[in-house]
């Protein structure tokens, strides 16, 4: 794995971007990083339970994907999804109270972290088993096809769902009816504990894209903006042409696969070298170096962000649990009269 | 009355639908072009077009997915597995997506969409492609399951299917696509979950469903002529079950033999065992009985197949077992 | 004597026979060098090497058919899946190709493979990572299946399955890995196919399996401080079911209970029901009850799911139930 | 779909072949095809019933592929299984009453036409399920390098089984472990009624190769020793290096899908332009042009093997059928006394 050099300059995207949108992204970035290590902090004391996968590192990716979307796009993505929904614009009081699994959550507390829905705010799931959305997703954007509803369908999927069979038909059958779908690899170079070699034959992933029939475009992740001008392209191919496009995010996970992994497979230097191109402390430099803001600016903003996130741990635990009887609801639709 | 075959009626059944739901779409392999495997979607195609009558390369996984993801837009899709064997390549979009995602999204979301072609045996086709699947999608909570043996029955119960706002299940069979019979000119829906007693009788019930409806109406005759007076109730909807017309039926004759295409080891039928003799036990006069497949894979071979087949003989011997004859 | 985790057991089993026959090898995701996602090949990788300590990528199909394919040339695969849950997508492998190439080649090849792996709720996962998959394998002829409970029968049974020449599905619990126990030092196998009394009794005949066994324990004890003896049976092997020993039990005592992991439309728990209703039905003094899952998916709440669960009390209440107490 | 022109000279790989061998493929082609006409004449009497899959117009790839293999190498196929049997070896008259469902077949009578399996003579399957013998080969192969038994799997599928995940999984395994497997895509341009542009989003079957880090070869099928030719090299790197091969062969099937398929698909002259370019009466005209060979000398052999099959009718329709208890074995192996 090539590892980031510490010393590279700013990106051009990120230095490029304007003031008030940097700050807007810098702060979003720090929404979900904070509501992360918050969940993180009541995992440890037992508040949730289950898996729970932090996106922490990733963040730019579902910033910019967010600045890249119209109104009715939708996100379909992974179990790791806290950060879709918090870039979505998902509440973060329902985002933690479904965590503790509370009737106030995202989903009234039937889904937990893995299984995230929010279709107000654009996100489609949330789905735990590896490559099985991917056909969803397809689904999505085929019915966008049939209806001319102008939207596009967004699906995450990480490195190591690459391999699996539903990603491989849901892919196929994008690329033959030309739906209006953008594939997102987001390749944090682990599945699980498991290193991209060993996992997948070949190290480009876009090297599948040729097989589908369809686009594709492959880059290190650097900042929102970067995300949201590289997505922009798949998405005019896929709204104005109806093509498909495989892209690949090379990123990288700060933390675990999920909190009972203590992660030592990670090799030496590893961590603190893609520390240092995080996109959250280049956008801190960028708004200090180059839009002039000071660092108390930012700590303040920082406060508030850890504020509302708190605000969301005490939303969270002070909600009560479910109505024991809403266990036996939302499993069959009762049948309309008229039908 | 219009006298049609299986088939037909399945095909009046999606094609009323699409005339009156836009957004009711079919999709499958050979479904479009070539009318279907088993000429179920005979014209529709050319009625409705390549954007409705959807043909699909071999991925049942893929199809069924898209089916999923379209019908969460607010789609109806009607997906055609070209057999029920196929779909076990599909297990996971059925079991982890179809019956779960309105539920796992608090509601948000449902999921319409009919899954529907020939399930279990026909002739000789060997054990990979001679499968139930009663079992194992009637295990399933979120589903709905529904299984036909007469043109009436399939054409009221499938355009009950497209129009549930819930996945459906939908078992048809290769042995009785060309089975014909009454169908009414003007339209009409069945109700999922109601049974429908086929043969009213006194003495004996007997519970059964998909191919082995003609079967034992076959068995009840034989009985008849011995005899033995036998209820058959065909239960049309083997998820929810019609819990009440089974006990009500088996508190009247106190016997009950259950007949079906499926292995034995759990299933329709044991499910059927456990409810009755815990609502009716006091009303049993004999442990209720089972009928079925051999506990085998199945064998190509015309003998051994017919073997494990349940026929109208072994259900009439069940039959006089019950009755201790 | 040692005092082992099932986990433990689990990795004893598998070191041993590793050690013994060559060509036994483990596959699956995260078995080498994260030594198991739940641990259960902690070492492994070390003692044995990346030839037989095989991590895979996420391809359940993949992996499946791979140590079906191997199987065949005379190898003897390990295949963990991570859960069950992850198995719905290698259905296929396991319907079609597993449990039925030894019949369909005529005997010409065999499959001597087991595919082991935590089944059934753990603990707030969420509908797609709390099912038990009993009822869906039990179902299938041409496998044997396997639930364990304790340490001891963990490592006797995984070691036999091993050894068995037939395809084996073998079921733990995440709950269940750290639960500790007395294993022999001294090597030992435990028979495929034999339940084991866990508690004898008169006056109940308490039938279960993995998860529930504890809790079942738990239940005969409330049973016994309220006067009423109820007898434990572990199946510990769910294909083939132990018929005799279940029916000797329930002709003592007339009056059976069965709990488990796992809905209860169909699957062990009918199938339990019907042969009890069959072979013991003059003894039978009150009808057979199941505690078992709701019949829904699973919710992540911790209370919702709590409820979904059979308890301690659940049990306790239909051993009273079936009592007429 | 590109149609063969029907004036193109004789291949060059067959013209250059020996007498002998020229002969011995003809005649083993030949056999494939009495066999499949004699099978469809007995379906139509009503002595073979389920599904019968003709492999006609395909015969030189079974032959070509036998000719190319050493003694312990392995044939895996699908459900169009005949012509690998027959080409391996195995005996015609248990082929035939395999189809009649009787106890002398190849495996019995329990499998019929979708699952020969004749082990001593290298053919492993017989599958029926699209595609999930694909990782089963991989597994075969696997084994292989993991006993060091020197034997390559060479496993067959159709252009209808690339999109399947199954398939796709099986290649990324073999691709990522180096496994001494050959993949062949019998791409007949059809997939029972649906021509490869309906269900591929790429004409190139091949181009999939690059996403499971494998070698490739592409072509038109003109003959056995051209198939010989083509899948030695593969064999070689399976066999010397334990590097997979996906190989697509361009060829065409003369019958319907099955039985029950009028084939009515088909475009014009499509059918003709392929029987012009059929690998058997090319072998036909170089033994004759080349070899000298007389017409009566070809016809007598062809009269030899429709006796032959002749003779396999009658020992299929003559044979037994299996004891009725026969269906309760081989479903369960007994466990040996020292397990
Ligand atoms: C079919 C299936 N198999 C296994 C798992 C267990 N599992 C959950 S996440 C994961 C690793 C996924 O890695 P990757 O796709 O790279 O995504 P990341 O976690 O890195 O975001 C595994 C093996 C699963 N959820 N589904
Ligand atoms: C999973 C699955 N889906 C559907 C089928 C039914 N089916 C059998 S053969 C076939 C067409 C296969 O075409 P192709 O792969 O091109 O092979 P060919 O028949 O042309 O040799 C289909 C759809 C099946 N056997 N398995
Ligand atoms: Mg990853
Ligand atoms: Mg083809």
């Amino acid at each position: 794995m090539e590892i980031p050099d510490k010393n590279a300059p700013l990106p051009e995207t990120l230095t490029s971007a304007g003031k008030d949108e940097t700050l807007k992204a810098f702060r979003e970035m720090l929404r979900i990083r904070r509501f992360e290590e918050t969940a993180a902090r009541a995992y440890t004391r037992g508040k949730i339970s289950g898996f729970l996968h932090l996106y922490i590192g990733q963040e730019a990716i579902a910033v910019g994907v967010k600045l890249a979307m119209q109104a009715n796009d939708r996100v379909v993505g992974t179990y790791r999804d806290h950060g879709y929904a918090l870039a979505q614009g998902s509440d973060a009081n329902a985002c933690m109270a479904e965590l503790f699994g509370k009737a106030t959550g995202l989903v009234g507390g039937v889904g937990g972290s893995m299984h995230y829905f929010d279709r107000p705010n654009g996100l489609w799931g949330g789905y735990a088993i590896i490559g099985n959305h991917v056909p969803v997703a397809a689904g999505h954007a085929f019915a966008s096809k049939y209806l001319g509803d102008d939207a596009v369908t967004m699906c995450f999927l990480g490195d190591g769902a690459v391999g699996i069979g539903p990603t491989h038909e849901g892919m196929t059958l994008a690329g033959l009816w030309d739906l209006p779908v953008i594939y997102i690899v987001e390749n944090n170079r682990y599945s699980m504990g498991t290193p991209l070699e060993r996992t997948l034959p070949t190290e480009d992933i876009t090297a599948r894209a040729a097989g589908y029939g369809m686009a594709r475009d492959r880059f290190e992740l650097t900042d929102p903006f970067q995300v949201r001008e590289r997505i922009g392209a798949a998405m005019k191919r896929a709204r104005e042409e109806s093509q498909p496009t495989l892209i690949e995010i090379l990123t990288y996970r700060f933390r675990g696969h999920s909190m009972s992994d203590p992660a030592k497979y990670r090799a030496k230097g590893e961590l603190e070298a893609f520390r240092s191109r995080d996109a959250i402390e280049l956008s801190r430099r960028v708004l200090m170096e180059q839009h002039g803001m000071s660092e108390d600016e930012l700590d303040a903003i920082d406060d508030e962000v850890i504020e509302e996130m708190d605000a969301a741990y005490t939303f969270a635990d002070e909600s009560p649990q479910p109505d024991p009887e809403h266990r036996f609801k939302n499993i069959m639709i009762p049948v309309p009269e008229e039908a | 009355m219009a006298n049609l075959q299986i088939r037909e009626a399945i095909r009046d059944a999606m094609r009323e639908e699409m005339e009156r739901d836009e957004r009711v779409f079919l999709m499958g392999e050979e479904v479009g072009h070539y009318q279907g495997a088993y000429k179920c979607s005979q014209g529709l195609l050319e009625q409705f077009g390549a954007k409705r009558v959807v043909d699909t390369p071999i991925t049942e996984t893929g199809f069924s997915g898209v089916g999923i993801g379209a019908a969460m837009v607010g789609l109806r899709p009607i997906i055609e597995f070209m057999t029920f064997n196929f779909s076990a390549v599909a297990f996971d979009q059925i079991l982890n997506n179809a019956s779960k995602i309105h539920h796992m999204t608090g509601g948000q979301f449902s999921v319409p969409i009919v899954f529907r072609g020939p399930n279990a045996a026909a002739h000789m086709l060997g054990s990979t492609h001679s499968q139930a699947f009663d079992g194992i999608y009637a295990h399933i909570p979120g589903l709905k399951v529904v299984s036909v043996a007469t043109p009436y029955d399939a054409k009221g119960l499938l355009k009950s299917a497209i129009r549930d706002p819930n996945p459906v299940i939908f078992f048809e069979s290769e042995l009785m696509y060309a089975v014909r019979g009454e169908v009414p000119e003007e339209e009409y829906l069945i109700p999922i979950g109601e049974a429908d007693i086929k043969r009213p009788g006194e003495q004996v019930t007997l519970i059964t469903w998909g191919q082995s409806v003609p079967t034992s109406l076959e068995a009840a005759k034989l009985a008849e002529a011995d005899g033995l007076d036998v209820e058959v109730i065909d239960l049309r909807t083997l998820r929810p079950l019609d819990e009440a017309a089974v006990i009500h039926s088996v508190k009247k004759t106190n016997r009950a033999v259950i007949a079906y295409h499926g292995w034995p080891y759990g299933g329709v039928g044991a499910e059927l065992v456990d409810r009755i003799q815990r609502m009716a036990f006091d009303w049993l006069d004999a442990p209720v009985e089972r009928v079925c497949y051999d506990d085998i894979p199945f064998s190509y071979a015309e003998n051994l197949e017919h073997l494990s087949i349940p026929q109208p003989e072994d259900i009439y011997a069940a039959c006089r077992k019950v009755a201790y004859r």
